[in-house]
């Protein structure tokens, strides 16, 4: 079944990229356009995309099908065969789903945040470009065409970083941001090319892989699973390749940053979720995925209890939701996975967007200690802040709840008890930190008296929208012990991803062991930071305080020593011993000539005798010639 | 009277020189008369010449009172028109500097024409002794006209070297003819061919000896390896004009002869010299061309260059060989007589570029001295380098096209190792003759050496323009601009056909 | 005539030149007549684009006698390889000339048209001299370009350029007489086409070895390959940007298409056998020049490094012989000749503004010429292969088919995409983006003029049209590709 | 009767004392007279073969030969006039200017 709708749910924010552009330029260049105009085309094109998808999704419910539209054959060579087409099946129309309407929040929201801001327009030009590639990668229908999106996401997160690029620290963190993503992109290409030539250069298209597999031999397919998840740590900053994450929060405040954990980061899980056909076989990678997803979860949570910088807090917790749903979709529950992906999308969503709030009724001051030292009385944000804090945490009955505890079941029910172990260790972490946030930010005693700030309606209203989300999302997968129908899991049937099927017992108990976790956290915190003086804030010191000296290590593993190799290769190598050769080859041949011109003394007796002597010469070879 | 038409180039010639020597003994004829009378003089001749230039004859005049030591045929009149052309050129071009310098007067242009004649002699020579005495009266004419100058010490000097060295290596040659003689009780080409070709063994050894001898003059005349050295001292001394006719008409002459030699009468025993040739080849080349890297004085650079293209000429020279009673790679002698006119063009041009830029004032002689001349003299600049382009040998000029067939015929003869050592040459050429190229156009012009006045509008500048252009046409040919027909590079190849072939008729 | 229309193209710049030259001193009405000329033969380039027929071979064939004595013809023609490249050269060369209208000398637009005819020459010329003889031509105005024009110590430069270049094209000159001779013993006629050529068999194993390393030192050095590239550096660094465009965008494809063109097709048995060498030769070239420009202050030298890197990479794509490298490798010539012209043309500009081109002098560009930053930014992501421009396009094929070629080899091309952009993104931050150091003077930058932008328009199109439909361009070469694959080498091709 | 060998071998010896004294002798009249003196060596040899064989060309050719030698002798006494005129000296070894150096 196909329709021509598909391609208009990106083509609407891309052409509100591009309107925005064109305007930016002419506001710069000719005569200033009203933010007004540019919010109303960043605002507007999300949101028709948002309403196509709902139909699409109306009709899918109704007639249970999936769309698929061909538009254009984009490369054929040889057996190279990519289609240009878009696929909306259960999985990427759940996924456009909740992308394009948190995404169309968080532009109702910038309006209000950017307000005033000299790159206005280019702002929402980037916008919406991120939002039409991130849609490419969702709707793409085979790993090429998913790709264009994927790099695209990679490149406006890039401009969104820089996007203050006068300041060098900001453009550095885009690049660092770009790099390490290229590095990941590495290994996703690489994963295609050998799925391409191990299943004997078949058509590319998702379902033909799908139905190819059978040709590849396991070692390649495991090869190819693990290239393409290299790609998944790169988007989605997983140990080895996360370290840009937290400096991708450079970018104007907290918005980009929400671009970073809300929508993009989850591109990883959602990939590995589109090629569940090819992971479901792969036992070992699957696991390999899961204990990354741990370690990352639990590297993260470790930082975090140490950060005093809100967004970095913020970005760290994000890194370890992400660990969880990588443990779900390594373990081979991708719904359970997708679950948390879109429960963590609203709650993530709205603490940044309250993070952002607090940000900006302080003026850009970020560091929570100074936050409280002058804190401003934010009612809603607070509010909204804190039911977020308590959906990560995993209190019932928000969201949060229900996804990580599907989670942390699948892993025992898997008989992974160490991954258990560590997502349970995390869980408590999360609730720590975060509540160490909230306590300080909000509830710790401040030198001075509050002074209302207002908040822009359009800051408060989406945060109101995604707080509900927050509080009810969790209802949509309700487990079947609360009497839910795993709304979600049936859903995303297709992916026929594992089912909990613990007995209620030890459902239970789990259930009250995570909630116990939980609290305690939240309790340590309360002792700790309930009333902490402010006054004196915790330096980020000790091995935690620096991140563990990641950052260090990579700069002199790969940087230092890169820059060293290539000041070797300019300076030395091609400078003294290639070059160096040929030129003085050429000028020993020109001194050598200066010696033989000596011969040239302009002494007639002397050019006779070189005569006679040649001559001589000749003569004596003629004699022995003539043999006389 | 049908073989005395085939005299007339020759005979006008002299007569042309002994009308000069009559005219000089009268004060009142300029410089510009004499120019006139002699430009006269070769036109005619060369216009004789040019009559009979396709059809294929070969004929031996009065032979009852020459005794055959002259031979008239399609080969030597090639020659001989080359040589004209050449002398021709050197005058137009010349005519600027012939006119600043006061010491020029009529006797030089006898002179010169005496030299000519002398060549065009040594081309028709069928012996040994007349080729000798053509030869003497060539050199020693341009002896004089070296040092015509004899308040300049450096033109004395050059001629004192000249002239030792000459004798010297002359005596050689003597030495050879008495052998050769000695073995054969002849000295006319043609009964030597013969003798060559019945006898073998001890016969044969003081002919081998004799014309060992007799090749060393050839080798000492286009300077090849021992015997180079007095090029670049001989050209340092003399001037600029002297040496563009030098350079161009005297190869060619002592080419026209030995060619003649080879491929007429002595086929059947040429492969004997290929060893030493080879050697002398090599040492040429290499020997050459460090010589040249190193001079700083641009007439001595051009020296030194031309011993490098003595090299390549010797390439295809040996090219030649003989089997089962015929001259195989016959092309090779095309090859060698194109690859002589387009150095003939080439050096012609250069030279006598240099000596029109020079005629003002004395500068313009080391590599600095031609700084700026782009901005200064644009045209001249531009046609310096299409000449230096022709000598380098980059296409869309004579000189690639020279090499090209030179290089071919090497290849195709077996001798693939020398002509890698000669494109060794051209490439290291390539770097001084650009330096000479880049020091045009790209420096600023040094202030001493600005000379102040000169109009380019003059026969002299138009004479080089001609050559310019030839050497542009023989390089690009007719079918590049297949839409413009002009001279076809192949119509040249013809015509040194048809004259190579007219050596065999009669035999 | 629609057969002389390729003569017509390739003179035609030439007789304009020396037009000019003999007639008028006034720049402007140089300039213009130049660039009136530039646009006629894109037209006429676009024309022969359309009528081009994928499907059948060589096209437009002119073939008249010029040395007959030698059987050396006057012959051109053109085939997808060619018809690509052509089009690429017409549609490049208007916009430099729109990039570099202010400020230049008479004699700089006459060399440009020269070379423009010399580059269209040796492209379309099918036999063997007439090649060598453009080949050779297309040079000497570009070297009078760089000593005239140039910077810093441009004589040096420009004497060793020629010497270097040479070099190489001269042991050419040595391999191809001496394949014409071979020729002559085996059929006992003259000839030097190409198509004439590869029937040569007589020639023993070491000389064709010989004769194809010959070829390849002539070519690698144009390109250049590791090791023969230490004239690049001083080259891009002292040239004036004009030259530096032509030898960048165009004369370096132009030895990519000579292998293509004539020593695969010359040596097929030989090539294969070393092939694998050559892969490995063009990917450590990728890895090497492109650690090699992460340390360049001087842009400019390090878009020499870069572009070393990139005609590596593109080397590597075509002497992986199959369908996919070959193509990727076509492509990447077209992807990359657009988007490194147009950041050589926009630095030269930077250059002439600023009067810098050290990164660490530069910086604060973004803010006072936001389009130009723009531009430069969409070249630059093309250049790195990001998906969506026509870089990304050309590198994937390129992967392809080194990885058919050889699995191993095809994880070090991948490297590509790490590689470009890290250099690259620095000397977008140190250059373009962020502020100069605290204290220094704002530099006084103009933004790009509306001619230039418009000039540039048709680029940013074709960078995105190719990215995004890459199918309808390919399409016109890629049966070329196949044919040459299967009956002119016999091996791989497999449709 | 004298053998042709020892005929020969005279003038030989003639020959090459005179090619040695050119490369030997500083002084510019000796240079000459050796040059005088080789061709004084292959006339006596010519006059050797015109015996030997009966031919009278070699006489002929002696004759010219010697005619030639006089023109030589010319040309080379003016030049040595010249030389000394400018030098005040005949010694070989001072008449090196042409090398590398200043203009012409």
């Amino acid at each position: 079944m196909s329709t021509n709708l598909l391609i208009w749910i990106i083509l609407s924010p891309l052409i509100g990229a591009i309107l925005n552009g064109g305007l930016y330029f002419y506001h710069i260049k000719n005569k200033p356009v009203s933010d007004l105009t540019f919010s109303l085309i960043g605002t507007i094109t999300p949101f028709i995309s948002f309403l196509i998808t709902l139909s699409l999704f109306l009709r899918m419910k109704d007639e249970n099908i999936i769309f698929n539209q061909q538009l254009f054959t984009w490369l054929n060579i040889d057996k190279l065969n990519i289609e240009m087409a878009l696929l909306g099946d259960n999985l990427s129309i759940f996924m456009t789903m909740f992308v394009t309407f948190v995404g169309w929040l968080i532009h109702i929201y910038a309006v209000g945040y950017m307000k005033g801001d000299k790159g206005f327009g280019k702002f929402f030009a980037y916008f919406n470009l991120f939002l039409a590639s991130m849609l490419i990668l969702v709707l793409a229908d085979n790993p090429i065409i998913l790709f264009i999106g994927w790099e695209g996401v990679g490149v406006c997160s890039y401009l969104l970083i820089k996007f203050y690029y006068g300041k060098k620290e900001n453009v550095i963190a885009a690049n660092k941001a770009f790099i390490v993503n290229r590095v990941g992109d590495f290994g996703f290409l690489l994963g295609v090319v050998t799925l391409f030539f191990a299943m004997g250069e078949v058509d590319l298209s998702f379902t033909s892989i799908e139905a190819n597999l059978g040709n590849a031999s396991p070692e390649l397919l495991s090869l190819a699973g693990f290239l393409l998840f290299v790609g998944a740590m790169g988007k989605s900053a997983q140990i080895p390749l996360y370290v840009w994450l937290p400096d991708a929060m450079a970018g104007p405040t907290p918005i980009s940053a929400l671009i970073h954990a809300a929508t993009m980061v989850t591109a990883g899980v959602y990939m590995v979720a589109r090629f569940h056909f090819l992971y479901i076989d792969l036992g070992d990678i699957g696991l390999f995925i899961a204990y990354t997803g741990a370690f990352s979860a639990m590297l993260a949570a470790f930082i975090a209890t140490r950060q005093n910088d809100i967004k970095k807090i913020l970005a760290y917790s994000t890194m370890s939701q992400l660990g969880y749903m990588f443990i779900a979709v390594g373990l081979g529950f991708y719904s359970t996975g997708l679950f948390h992906v879109f429960t963590h999308a609203f709650f993530k969503a709205m603490l940044f967007m309250g993070a952002g709030g607090v940000i900006m009724a302080l003026h850009h001051q970020q560091d929570i200690f100074k936050i409280a030292q002058h804190r401003a009385s934010l009612p809603i944000i607070g509010f909204t802040f804190l039911i977020g804090v308590i959906a990560i945490s995993g209190i019932p009955p928000f969201s949060g709840f229900f996804s990580k505890d599907a989670i942390l079941a699948a892993a025992f029910q898997e008989g992974q008890y160490l991954i258990w172990g560590m997502a349970m260790f995390t869980a408590f972490l999360t609730a720590f930190y975060m509540f160490r946030l909230y306590f300080i930010v909000f509830v710790a005693p401040s030198p001075q008296r509050k002074k209302y700030v207002y908040t822009p309606k359009t800051v408060t209203i989406p945060l109101l929208i995604l707080a509900m989300g927050a509080i009810g999302a969790g209802f949509l997968n309700l487990p079947s012990i609360f009497g839910g129908h795993h709304l979600v899991d049936t859903w995303l049937a297709q992916l026929n991803s594992k089912t909990i099927h613990l007995s209620h017992s030890t459902e239970y108990i789990l259930m009250l062991l995570s909630i116990g976790v939980a609290s305690l956290g939240i309790y340590v915190a309360y002792k700790k930071y309930a009333n902490f003086d402010v006054s004196k804030p915790e330096e980020e010191v000790g091995l935690i305080g620096n991140k563990f000296y990641v950052d260090e290590i990579y700069d002199v593993v790969f940087v230092k020593s890169l820059k060293k190799v290539s000041t070797f290769i300019d300076k030395v190598l091609d400078t003294k011993i290639i070059d160096g050769f040929i030129m003085n080859s050429s000028s020993g041949f020109v001194n050598i000539g200066k010696k033989v011109a000596m011969l040239q003394n302009a002494n007639v007796r002397f050019y006779a005798a070189f005569m006679l002597v040649g001559m001589t010469c000749v003569f004596i070879y003629l004699f022995i010639t003539l043999g006389l | 009277m049908s073989e005395f038409f085939y005299l007339i180039p020759a005979i006008t010639v002299l007569v042309g020189a002994l009308v000069l020597m009559f005219m000089s003994m009268y004060e009142r004829y300029e410089t510009k008369d004499f120019i006139i009378v002699s430009t006269v003089f070769l036109v005619v001749a060369l216009g004789v010449s040019l009559i009979d230039l396709s059809e294929s004859y070969s004929i031996r005049p009065f032979s009852d009172l020459t005794n055959n030591v002259l031979i008239f045929d399609t080969f030597s009149n090639y020659f001989n028109i080359l040589l004209i052309l050449g002398t021709l050129l050197t005058l137009l071009i010349g005519e600027h500097y012939f006119q600043h310098r006061s010491y020029f007067k009529g006797e030089f242009f006898s002179i010169l024409l005496f030299a000519l004649f002398g060549m065009m002699l040594l081309s028709n020579a069928n012996e040994l002794i007349t080729a000798y005495i053509a030869l003497e009266i060539a050199s020693f004419a341009v002896y004089i006209m070296i040092g015509f100058n004899t308040e300049n010490s450096k033109r004395v000097e050059a001629i004192f070297k000249y002239l030792v060295l000459g004798a010297f290596v002359g005596s050689f040659y003597l030495l050879g003819t008495v052998l050769v003689f000695g073995a054969t009780q002849t000295t006319n080409l043609t009964e030597i061919g013969i003798y060559v070709a019945s006898h073998t063994g001890e016969d044969m050894i003081l002919v081998y000896i004799g014309l060992t001898l007799i090749l060393f003059t050839f080798l000492f005349k286009i300077a090849a390896f021992p015997f180079q050295s007095w090029v670049l001292d001989i050209y340092r001394g003399s001037p600029m004009i002297v040496i563009a006719f030098m350079a161009s008409t005297f190869k060619i002459a002592i080419f026209s002869f030995f060619i003649r030699f080879i491929v007429q009468d002595l086929a059947p025993i040429i492969d004997f010299w290929d060893g030493i040739i080879s050697v002398i080849i090599v040492f040429t080349l290499v020997f050459g061309t460090w010589l040249a890297i190193t001079q700083n004085i641009v007439k001595r650079m051009l020296a030194a260059s031309s011993i490098v293209h003595t090299g390549y000429i010797l390439l295809a020279f040996i090219a030649l060989s003989y089997e089962d009673g015929k001259v195989i790679n016959i092309d090779a002698s095309y090859a060698t007589m194109f690859y002589l006119f387009s150095y003939l063009l080439s050096a012609l041009g250069s030279f006598g570029l240099a000596s029109h830029i020079i005629s003002e004032t004395n500068v313009k002689v080391t590599y600095d001295d031609f700084k700026g001349l782009a901005k200064e003299r644009p045209f001249l600049a531009a046609m310096m380098t299409i000449f230096l382009f022709s000598l380098a040998g980059i296409p869309s000029t004579i000189g690639f096209i020279g090499k090209f067939y030179v290089f071919t015929e090497a290849i195709s003869a077996g001798y693939t190792g020398l002509t890698i050592l000669a494109i060794m040459a051209t490439i290291v050429s390539v770097y001084y003759y650009f330096k000479l190229i880049a020091m045009m156009y790209f420096y600023p012009p040094k202030d001493e050496c600005i000379s102040v006045e000169f109009n380019d509008k003059r026969v002299s500048t138009y004479a080089i323009a001609f050559v310019a252009i030839l050497t542009i046409l023989g390089g690009v040919g007719s079918a590049i601009v297949f839409f413009i027909p002009v001279m076809n590079i192949d119509s040249l190849i013809a015509l040194s056909q048809t004259a190579v072939q007219s050596l065999f008729i009669g035999k | 005539m629609s057969s002389d229309i390729l003569s017509f193209i390739i003179f035609l710049p030439a007789i304009v030149a020396f037009g000019l030259m003999v007639t008028t001193r006034d720049v402007n009405t140089i300039r213009n007549i130049a660039f009136l000329t530039t646009t006629v033969i894109l037209a006429l380039v676009l024309k022969i684009y359309i009528e081009f027929d994928p499907s059948s071979g060589m096209q437009f064939i002119t073939n008249v006698p010029w040395i007959e004595s030698y059987g050396i013809n006057y012959y051109v023609g053109l085939d997808g390889f060619s018809l690509t490249i052509l089009a690429m050269i017409a549609i490049l060369i208007p916009t430099a000339y729109l990039l570099l209208w202010e400020g230049k000398t008479k004699g700089y637009w006459i060399n440009m048209l020269l070379v423009q005819a010399g580059v269209t020459g040796t492209l379309l010329s099918l036999d063997i001299i007439l090649f060598y003889f453009f080949w050779e031509v297309m040079l000497l105005p570009v070297f009078l370009m760089i000593g005239s024009y140039g910077f810093g110590d441009k004589v040096a430069t420009t004497i060793k350029v020629t010497v270097y270049t040479m070099l190489g094209s001269l042991l050419m000159f040595m391999a191809i007489l001496y394949l014409g001779v071979a020729y002559e013993n085996e059929f006992g006629t003259w000839s030097f086409a190409y198509d004439e050529l590869v029937k040569i068999t007589t020639l023993d194993y070491s000389a064709r070895v010989w004769l194809f390393l010959a070829f390849l030192t002539a070519f690698a050095i144009k390109i250049p390959l590791f090791p023969l590239h230490t004239w690049i550096m001083e080259t891009y660094k002292n040239a004036p940007t004009g030259a530096v465009f032509l030898l960048s965008s165009i004369m370096a494809k132009l030895g990519v298409y000579a292998i293509v063109r004539f020593m695969i097709p010359l040596f097929p048995e030989i090539y294969v056998e070393f092939s694998i060498y050559l892969v490995s030769l063009g990917l450590f070239g990728l890895v090497y020049f492109g650690i090699a420009a992460f340390m360049q202050d001087d842009i400019k030298r390090m878009f020499a490094y870069a572009s070393a890197s990139h005609l590596s990479f593109i080397a590597a794509g075509i002497f992986s012989l199959n369908e996919y490298g070959i193509n990727g490798a076509l492509y990447l010539v077209i992807a990359h000749a657009i988007s490194t012209g147009a950041l050589f043309l926009l630095v030269g500009l930077m250059h002439e503004q600023t009067g810098f081109k050290t990164m660490k002098d530069l910086g604060g560009i973004a803010k006072q010429a936001p389009v130009f930053t723009f531009i430069f930014a969409i070249m630059l992501f093309a250049n790195i292969g990001l998906p969506g421009t026509n870089g990304f396009v050309a590198e994937l094929l390129i992967i392809f088919g080194i990885y058919e070629y050889n699995h191993i080899l095809g994880y070090i091309a991948a490297t590509t995409v790490v590689i470009g952009a890290s250099y690259m993104l620095w000397m977008f931050q140190k250059a373009i983006l962020q502020d100069r150091p605290e204290g220094a003077a704002v530099l006084k930058m103009r933004d790009l003029k509306i001619k230039e932008i418009l000039a540039f328009i048709p680029w940013v199109l074709l960078v995105f049209f190719m990215g995004l439909y890459p199918d309808i361009f390919i399409d016109k070469f890629e049966p070329t590709v196949t044919h040459y694959l299967q009956d002119i080498l016999h091996i791989g091709g497999t449709k | 009767m004298i053998s042709l060998t020892s005929l020969a071998f005279v003038s030989m010896a003639l020959f090459t004392l005179g090619a040695i004294g050119v490369i030997s002798r500083k002084n510019i009249f000796v240079i000459y007279m050796s040059i005088e003196m080789m061709l004084n060596g292959i006339n006596l040899f010519l006059v050797t073969f015109a015996r030997y064989h009966f031919n009278m060309d070699p006489q002929i050719i002696t004759i010219m030969v010697i005619a030639i030698a006089a023109a030589e002798a010319a040309i080379f006494l003016s030049v040595i006039i010249l030389l000394f005129r400018s030098k005040k000296s005949l010694d070989t070894d001072i008449f090196t200017t042409l090398t590398q150096g200043e203009k012409s």
